[in-house]
Parts: structure tokens; C-alpha cells; sequence
């Protein structure tokens, strides 16, 4: 469950979003729409904490962001599987270690690391590319494991980032197809943060618009 | 648990061999000050040892009444053992006193005069726990108190200097000692600080992904206290073989030689895991806030 | 001028492109498509010399990249302009100085480089962000800036790699416009490496179409 | 070009006030090891002064005959100055003599003799560039071919000590030179090495962007050059406080002052120049190949 009340971040140094209230349920696929510099970014990261609204409330989980201790932090983010718009995959592992991060992160046997982190790979289409650095793969094939990154944990919550802009319309599709299946079977609750309204129209799902940092509606 | 530790560790050793020429720097960096370290320990060492051979230099001459003969002169003499303070004595019979005088002054003082009219004598050393200019003017005073001595003769001056230089030597060694201490430290965790900073991004990402700042924090310092201890192995090596060096030239010119102090690997290799341990979570400290 | 002949270049560790054929005449506007990890990023590589043919030969703008000193590599470079897939802002200085870089490069006038930077900075809308840094940015408004870089010294040649893929529909028809505006008024060659056909449609240009690292036709 | 130039120099500063903290400990480091070299050299200028004082070991005692007046044997004294590698000498009259064996005998030979058998003397010093074993073996020898000298003595043992003293700490003192300076230029080119390290996506994008070698190395140049200028003030600042520290610290327990050696800012600034220079130049080398 996710819930933002009266929620407002203003930048130092820029615009921000603004008196924003929405509730997403448990299992609800979400699309986040907007053109460039609308606010979904900003959004977003107001969900996993990156950001603390000036006012109003965020509550992602039963976490609400601006009244939790710093030390809680981890335990909210662990609920969320997060694909950036930029990747954020280190550098310096192979993709089945990027992958495997967040289950070494949450503490999980060896054994089972292993299956899960294959079955994401293979999720994505990338199992022959599981020893390549990032600096190895295609920005597409970064953007897929980014995509790996966040399922493979089969988190509470997926907070999409642009999944989909590296991405050529057959593996958009198949992404798409992805996600849906997680929030319809798994329960899970996903947002796709997306400029592209064409990829809307392929699934349903809830839209939200913003535009200059305020719903639409 | 377990497997989280497994793998944290591993990630410690991975980070290190992954990232071999900046942690090459910061191992090279642990050698350098553990080396000068135990270069100072080395020389301190056997400074102490050079300086007994100086001992010499804490030596009260005493001289008996002229009128005593050599036998009643030495029951005089064994009254010296008494004296607190003094860690040897040696008789000088007045033969020995005439040989001395040749020696001194290039004449026979009994070809030229007929007869010996030097006074017997006596050498006394100071002990080790008493070689400071007032302990021994104590001593000489007690010493020319005992009957049948007419005079004492120490080179107060000479001892007066030698304590000027120890005393430098140990207010300079530690003045030395805690700036080479700070700057190691310093160096360490700015090295790492600096691999930290290289990695900042990867920081941020692990923070981002649900990792606690244990998480986040443990591998680096694993990485730091790998660090120190193979830096330390390594100046170990280099003090011995700087070692061997030097008692190569040493034994070539002036055929004197260093000994190796004891606990210099204990000593250096404590030293580089604290090292690598203070300054890599100072490394840390700074750079990781979620 | 880009002429390719029987390039071939595989990586040690994946695929590659494999005797690729084609020529660009100047004031050309290309379209580069294929789906992700195609080899689209690659053949873009090698006309920029960040990669060398294992067989065969890459001419751009009179360089053959193969056969010269790595020491004329910035001359080549030196008339190009290029959008990189991930952007490659630097990230320790605002719009304004990243796009400012080349013309530094170059050697030019102070008054000459602040007149061009902000020209670009207009072209790619966004004045008003000069002086804010990569990270207080949005995804876009970074693409933007990528763009306004290559442009901004008014190159021979311009090689833009998926250049729209963080942008919205109209930022993206805005920047296929300049794009266009600068090969038909300019004389500038420009290559558009995409995996979205939808873009293709909107401009006339030639289509170069690739698959698994060999070119259809 | 000069545009160009003026960019690249703004650029130096930039990234040196953009990344101070990493800055910060690349110039402490440098002021770290030419406080570490200027105190040293701070030490051998003052080892030097300080050897002076015993320049009294390196005194041969000459006996005339006895049988010569003090008259005569000041004739032949006279004779001395024309021996080579002398520096000063001192005519020690009978008188003197024997108020110098009272001083070492506790007894006046005068007064039990009734006369005085001490012949005259003198004490001879030896000029500076004479002081080794062999050449004061020399020098004796031809003192004692001089008419009317009849012995001639010297402290052969204490020259023999003194003279290994001074060649370990020559020898250590070299090895040790060059030991912190290979160090401080490994420091140096290493805490750049890292900040280079830091910023290499920043560099590859400046040769994709067509920046030559020279365009994309000269900030990190200059960087390094200023880092090592202001390293080399603060560490002229920090020794001249340790100067006034320790002189307060000496005064205080032995009144012995340390003098602070000429063109100690110019050594100092001089040697941090080439070494922000050189390390900087060293650590680029290793990661800007286009
Ligand atoms: N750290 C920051 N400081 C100042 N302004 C910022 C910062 N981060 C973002 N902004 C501004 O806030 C606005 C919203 O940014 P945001 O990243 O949320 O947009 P977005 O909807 O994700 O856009 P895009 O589709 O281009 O990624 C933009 O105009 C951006 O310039
Ligand atoms: N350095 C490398 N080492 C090994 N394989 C590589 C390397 N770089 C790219 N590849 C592989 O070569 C293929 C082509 O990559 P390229 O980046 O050219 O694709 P692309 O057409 O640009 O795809 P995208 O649209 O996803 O960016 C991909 O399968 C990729 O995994
Ligand atoms: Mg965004
Ligand atoms: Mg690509």
C-alpha cells in the first residue's frame, strides 16, 4: 500500500511536485505519466526515501518516510524492487552479480540466491550474457538487468523507472508482460514511471498524470 | 547470518583484488610508515645498546692518601662496595698509577724521580639506574667521606653532555614517534578514503538497494585490515633486509653490527592491523551516510 | 563522408558486427535501426574510433581509422559530434560547461564559446537550466544537454545514439527537427542509431537496418 | 591558444577547489614528507653543530723533553705550525702541567717532591678536513720527529668511535634520504594516481569528446604543482613550529638551542614543486592512454 497525502517537494535549486494525493493498493499495476521534467523521478524517490517531502505524507508499506529513524530506511527499501531510469548497475560485477545483490543484501542461503538470480536472468533473456560486465552488454541488455535487478527478490513493490526507454518493441513487451504478471499473480504493487503514452495503451492499468509537478486529473 | 558474513568477507577480499593497483598504493603506503617505524624501533634498539658501550664516560677516579701503602690502600678500597649506586670498582695499586702517569704524561715518574710517589687508587663505575649528573655528585660525596680517600674525580662535565644528548634523543624520538603515528594513520585513511570516493556511486547504489550501513561499511574494512597486514609483512621483510644491508656496509667500514630487536614482527604487525583498521573505518566514516 | 568496407569486429567476449557495406554522402540524415544489442552502438563505435575493424575499413570525413596514429585520433574526433547512449555528462559541472567542452577543445574565443553554448542551450530548451548539474536534472533535460553538446560546434558529422529515448513525444519530434534542420540546411551528415521504428516514420531519411551484427536489406 | 591555455590553467584550479578533500590529503602528504625532510635536514644541520662541540676529541698531547726550560720548549712549540693538517695549538707550560696533574691526581707534585718534574707541553688540535684515524696517525708521527719532543699521545680509540659514529650516521642518514624521498614521490603520484582514478570516466569522455593527451593531462599537472607549492608552505610553517616547540622543550631542560638552517624555504619549496611535479606526471602516465 502506498499513500501520499498532501505530499511537497520543492528543489533548492528548481521546481519539484506539489500537494500531491494518491492511494495505490496491494496488486494495482500503475502507470506514472508525464512529459520530460514533469516530476515522476521526484515521485518516485519520495517512495523509496531517497527524498523526505517538505510537507504532507508519504507511506510506502507501512513506512511512513518523514517520521521514520534513518536506521529504518533499509528495512523500507528492502520491501521495494527499484529500476532506475540511468540502471545504476556497478560497474566493476558481472550481470548474475548485479542480480544477486539485493538477495545477498536481504541475507538469503547460496543455494537459493543462485536459482532465483538465474530464473530473473531468464526472465529477461539474458542468461547467455550472465558473466558480462556492464561495460560488455548492449544499453538495452543494461536496462534488462536493471529489470532483473528489481524482480528477483519478488519484492512487495516495484517502483519502475522508464523501464522501457532502451528497449525495442518486442522486449518492451515482453517487460511489460512481465510486470503485469507480477502485480496480477504475485500480488505485487507496481508503478511504471514512463514519458512513452503509446506503452500505456497496451496494458491495463491505472494512469496517473502529472505535468509541471501536479496531478492531473 | 552466517552466509551474509561469507559473503561480505568475500566481497572485503574481491574489493581488494579487484581494485589491486589503488590498494597497492595504500598496502605500499602501510609498508613505508610501518618501515620507518621499525626502522626507529631498530635504531632506538641498538642506540641503547651504542650508548653502554659508553659507560665509561660514568666513571669516578679516586684517589687514596699518598701515605697508605698499596695493601692498607685495598682495605680502604673494599669499603667502596658500600656505596649504593656503584656497579663496579677496579683497584689501581700504585705501579698501576705510574703506568697510567707514563701513559698520560710520556715520562717515568720513578726513572725520574727515584721513587713512586703517585697514590694507589681506584676506578669506580656508576650503576645504570644512577647516571644522572646530581645521582653522581652524590656519590662522589659519599665516596670522600670514607677514610684514606683525599680526593674524587669524575667527568662531571662529559656526563652533563651525555645527558644533554640523551635527552634529546628521547624527546625528539618521541615528538618524532606520534608525528610518524598521526601521519600514518592520516595516510591510510586518506588512501582509502580516496577508493571509497572512487566507489561512491556503488555506495549510493547498495544504500539505494536496502543495504545498512554494516552492509555497506564491513567490506572496506576487511579491505583496510587485509591492508595493514599484508603492508606490515611487507615492511617486515624490508627492515630485514635493510638490516642485512646495513650490517653489510656497517661491517665493511667500521665492523660494528645492528641486532634485530626483539618482537619486530609482533610489534609492526599489531601496528599494521591497527592501522589498517583506524584508518580505514576513519576512511569510512566520512563518506558513508546513507 | 562515411564509408564502410567489409568491417568486421567481434568481441572477444560476445558477438559483433560482421561485413558491414554502406556509404553516407555528406548532408545525408540516416537512420541506424535494429533491435536491442543488434550491434547498433558498435558500428557507431567504429566510425568514432573507439573501436578499430578487425577486417576491412572504416573512412570518416577522410579518416581511415585503422590505418592512422592514434595521435590524429582527436583530429577525427575533432569533427564529430556525438550523442552517447548514456549521455556522458560529466558530472561535476553544470549544462552550460558540459556543452561549452568541445568549443574548449577546439580552441576557440571566449566570447565565441559563451554565444554558441547558449545558441545550443536555446536549441535543445534549456536556458533556463544552464547552471544546474547533471544529478538536478531529469532524465530528459540530461538527454537534451547531450545533444546541445554535439551540436553545439556545428560538426561535419553527427552520430547520435538512441537520442530520443529518454525524451517525450514532443521533445522527441523537437530534436528530430533540429536534427533534420541541421543535415538539409546545415550540409551536417547525421546518423540516428534507434530501435524505435515509430521515430523513422516521422522524417524522411535513409533507413540502414541491422540484426545480430549483419545488415538487411 | 592562449584561450586555450587560460582554460586549461582554470580547469587546474577548478578541479583542485572542486575536489579539496582529496586535495587536501595529497598536500598534506606532501607536507607531511617535507616536514619529515626539512626536520631532517633541520637535524643535520644541527648534528653538524653539535659534532663541533667535540671537536676536543681530535687533541694530540706532545711532551717536550724535560730537561728543557719553558723557554726552549716554546722555541720548539713554535716548530708545530709548520706541520701540516693542525688547526690550532696551546702551549702548556711546567706550571700548567703540574697544576693539570693535580687536577688528575688529586695531589700537588710540587709540594710532595719539593720540585717540579713535569716536563712542558702543548695541545695540538686537528684542522677539520684531517680528522680520520690514518691521517692523525700521520700527523703524530710528524710531531714526534720535531727536536725535543719526546712523546707524543692521542686518543686513537675515541677517534676510532667518533669516526664510526659519524660514518653510520652519514650512511643511515643517505639510505634514509633516499628511502623517504622515493617514498614521498610514491605518496604523491599515488594520492593523485586516485584522483585521477576517480574521475576516469570524466577523462575517457574527454578523448571521445577529441581532447589530446596534453589537453586532457595538464589540469592534473597544474593541480599537482599546486598542490605542491601550498604542501611545501604549510610545511616550512610546521617546522619553524616544531623549531620554536622543541627550542622551548630544550631550553627548558638542557639551554641548548636548535639554529634554523639557511634556505630552508627555498629546499623545502623548491623540493615540493618537483614533487607535485613529478608525481603528478607520474600518477597521469599510468591511466591517460588514449
Ligand atoms: N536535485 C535537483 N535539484 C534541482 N532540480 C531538480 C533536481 N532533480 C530534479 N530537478 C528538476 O525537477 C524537475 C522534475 O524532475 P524529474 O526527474 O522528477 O522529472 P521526470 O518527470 O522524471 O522527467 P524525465 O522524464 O525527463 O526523467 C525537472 O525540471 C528537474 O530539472
Ligand atoms: N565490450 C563488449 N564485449 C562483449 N560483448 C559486447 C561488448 N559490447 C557490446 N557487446 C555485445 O555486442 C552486441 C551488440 O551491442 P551493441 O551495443 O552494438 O547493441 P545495440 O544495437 O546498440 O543495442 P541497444 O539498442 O540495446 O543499445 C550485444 O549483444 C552486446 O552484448
Ligand atoms: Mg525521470
Ligand atoms: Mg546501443
Amino acid at each position: 500500500m502506498i499513500e501520499l497525502r498532501k505530499t511537497t517537494l520543492k528543489y533548492q535549486r528548481g521546481p519539484g511536485v506539489y500537494d500531491i494525493n494518491f492511494t495505490i493498493g496491494a496488486g494495482e499495476l500503475v502507470f506514472l505519466v508525464g512529459p520530460s521534467g514533469a516530476g515522476k523521478t521526484t515521485l518516485l524517490k519520495l517512495m523509496y526515501a531517497d527524498l523526505l517531502p517538505q510537507e504532507g505524507e508519504v507511506e510506502v508499506n507501512g513506512f511512513i518516510t518523514s517520521h521514520m529513524r534513518s536506521k529504518s530506511i533499509p528495512h523500507l527499501r528492502r520491501t521495494l524492487g527499484l529500476v532506475f531510469q540511468d540502471f545504476r548497475l556497478l560497474p566493476d560485477r558481472n550481470a548474475y552479480d548485479n542480480i544477486a545483490l539485493p538477495l545477498h543484501i536481504l541475507g538469503l542461503q547460496r543455494k537459493d540466491i543462485r536459482e532465483r538470480t538465474y530464473a530473473a536472468l531468464d526472465d529477461v533473456g539474458l542468461i547467455d550474457r550472465a558473466h558480462h560486465y556492464p561495460r560488455e552488454l548492449s544499453g538495452g541488455e543494461q536496462q534488462r538487468v536493471g529489470i532483473a535487478r528489481a524482480i528477483v527478490k519478488n519484492p512487495i513493490t516495484i517502483l519502475a523507472d522508464e523501464p522501457t526507454g532502451n528497449l525495442d518493441a518486442g522486449n518492451s513487451m515482453e517487460t511489460l508482460d512481465l510486470l503485469t504478471y507480477l502485480a496480477n499473480e504475485n500480488g505485487s504493487t507496481v508503478i511504471i514511471a514512463t514519458h512513452d503514452y503509446s506503452i500505456v495503451s497496451k496494458k491495463r492499468g491505472r494512469l496517473i498524470e502529472i505535468n509541471e509537478g501536479r496531478l492531473l486529473d | 547470518m552466517i552466509g551474509k558474513l561469507a559473503f561480505l568477507i568475500s566481497e572485503g577480499l574481491r574489493s581488494l583484488w579487484r581494485a589491486r593497483l589503488p590498494a597497492l598504493g595504500s598496502i605500499l603506503t602501510i609498508t613505508l610508515t610501518l618501515t620507518l617505524f621499525g626502522g626507529a624501533y631498530l635504531i632506538f634498539g641498538n642506540f641503547d645498546r651504542a650508548t653502554r658501550r659508553l659507560q665509561s664516560q660514568y666513571r669516578i677516579d679516586v684517589f687514596f692518601k699518598p701515605i697508605l701503602t698499596n695493601g692498607e690502600a685495598f682495605q680502604k678500597y673494599q669499603l667502596l662496595t658500600a656505596v649504593e649506586g656503584i656497579s663496579s670498582t677496579e683497584f689501581i695499586s700504585k705501579e698501576r698509577a705510574a703506568s697510567i702517569f707514563k701513559r698520560e704524561f710520556g715520562e717515568d715518574v720513578v726513572t725520574v724521580l727515584g721513587t713512586n710517589p703517585l697514590p694507589a687508587g681506584a676506578i669506580v663505575l656508576v650503576a645504570r639506574g644512577h647516571r644522572t649528573a646530581r645521582r653522581i655528585n652524590r656519590i662522589a660525596d659519599d665516596i670522600a667521606t670514607i677514610d684514606g680517600v683525599t680526593d674524587v674525580a669524575y667527568r662531571g662535565e662529559l656526563v652533563r653532555i651525555l645527558e644533554r644528548y640523551i635527552r634529546i634523543a628521547v624527546y625528539g624520538g618521541l615528538i618524532l614517534g606520534i608525528v610518524a603515528l598521526l601521519g600514518a594513520i592520516f595516510l591510510v585513511s586518506n588512501t582509502i578514503k580516496l577508493s571509497i570516493y572512487a566507489k561512491r556511486d556503488t555506495i549510493d547504489t547498495l544504500h539505494l538497494l536496502g543495504a545498512t550501513r554494516s552492509f555497506v561499511r564491513l567490506p572496506f574494512l576487511i579491505e583496510g585490515v587485509l591492508q595493514g597486514i599484508i603492508g606490515s609483512l611487507l615492511a617486515v621483510g624490508a627492515i630485514l633486509g635493510m638490516l642485512d644491508v646495513m650490517n653489510y656496509i656497517l661491517e665493511h667500514f667500521v665492523l660494528y653490527r645492528l641486532i634485530r630487536p626483539a618482537f619486530l614482527a609482533l610489534f609492526l604487525g599489531t601496528m599494521g592491523l591497527l592501522l589498517g583498521l583506524i584508518g580505514s573505518s576513519r576512511g569510512v566514516g566520512r563518506f558513508i551516510n546513507s
